[in-house]
């Protein structure tokens, strides 16, 4: 009964962390999987989301099993 | 169609050729290939930068670059595409990123490689972060095409 | 910056390599490359193609190229530029373009790669004469970009 | 005092000549010379016209020395 929830980049460094397991019980959004991990630190609008590898938003539903990743504006090529 | 994450430094044109080789020997079905290589500058917003760090989020980037590929693909009636992208340490001048595009005539060619950087560019889970003189900081944001 | 017509057979990709290493070698002040290569197909308007004459006006061809690549390093800013083009007989599958460019950007390198292409269709002095299966025709008209 | 006239492609198969260099008296634009070699055949509308090298007109002045050359549209590339 968790969900993972990962940051990258800046966002990693800023949070301090890497990867959490989280309970799933009482966690329904991937905003909510924010608060359970980040505690007070707002959810900025640029910080982009990702559930499973698809992006998502913050009222994007999470449920038991699933993947929840924070992260900045990407920089690759 | 091939998409691949390379931690180690490569040399695009010879990965072009091996591919080419590979995937479309005999054949002359195709009348155009474009290709696009990124390179690694040693100056960026007006600092020299000394290395770089490459970092992505395996698993989604792959997933995600396949989709641009099947897209363009689709889209654009390719006959092959090959995407290579670095990631992990790297130094000024070496390649960071390889997209090329085989299909029947030039326009498609021309567009689906320039789209399938932009997609890469704007939507693609990789993050730069630059070693300057002194410090390092992150790449914030990456410049419109 | 270098234009050159040829009529022998040549491997596009390891001409580009050659090029660079000779041009650019050791710097990393471009950013991005832009390639283009057109070959021979084996089919055309319905029928199969089993060789072609490119024919050229020795001169004026390369003046023209030339121009185009000047043209193209001013308007987009270029680092780099190299025009190959076949002529004489080919057989399918056989290279008969290639465009590459090197810039700072990709946003210039795309553009000044397809309008350096656009151009030589449209422009250059090429004429294609394809041998069919039992007699041989002139292209009339080059497709649009 | 010549002109020098060439024809390339499908255009020099048709009017049957390579290159001919023609007296510049009594020639003093490419039309002139077209006619000066084609004789009676029309210059087409769709005939390209280089003079030196560089495109030009029907009109376009030429004089002793020059080089003018006409050729169907241009299929390279």
């Amino acid at each position: 009964m968790t969900i993972t929830v990962k940051f990258f980049a800046s966002l990693r460094e800023r949070v301090g962390i890497d990867e959490r397991r989280i309970d799933a019980g009482g966690v329904s959004t991937a905003g909510e999987a924010w608060s359970a991990v980040a505690g007070a630190e707002p959810l900025a609008e640029t910080v982009l989301i990702a559930v499973n590898h698809g992006y998502a938003r913050a009222d994007t539903p999470v449920r038991d099993g699933d993947e929840v990743a924070f992260f900045p504006p990407v920089t690759g090529g | 169609m091939h998409v691949e994450i390379r931690e180690q430094p490569f040399d695009p044109w010879r990965e072009l050729v091996a591919y080419q080789a590979s995937a479309l020997d005999g054949s002359a079905d195709y009348g155009a290939t474009a290709a696009f290589v990124g390179t690694m500058r040693d100056f960026n917003e007006g600092d020299t930068v000394r290395a770089m760090r490459l970092e992505h989020y395996p698993g989604m980037t792959e997933k995600h670059l396949e989709g641009i590929v099947r897209e363009a693909v689709e889209e654009h009636g390719l006959r092959e595409v090959l995407v290579l992208h670095r990631v992990g340490r790297m130094a000024p001048g070496e390649p960071i990123v390889l997209v090329a595009v085989w299909s029947g005539h030039r326009a498609e060619a021309f567009r689906a490689c320039r789209a399938i950087m932009e997609d890469l560019k704007s939507k693609a889970p990789f993050w730069k972060k630059e070693d300057l003189e002194t410090d390092s900081r992150w790449v914030e944001r990456n410049t419109a095409g």
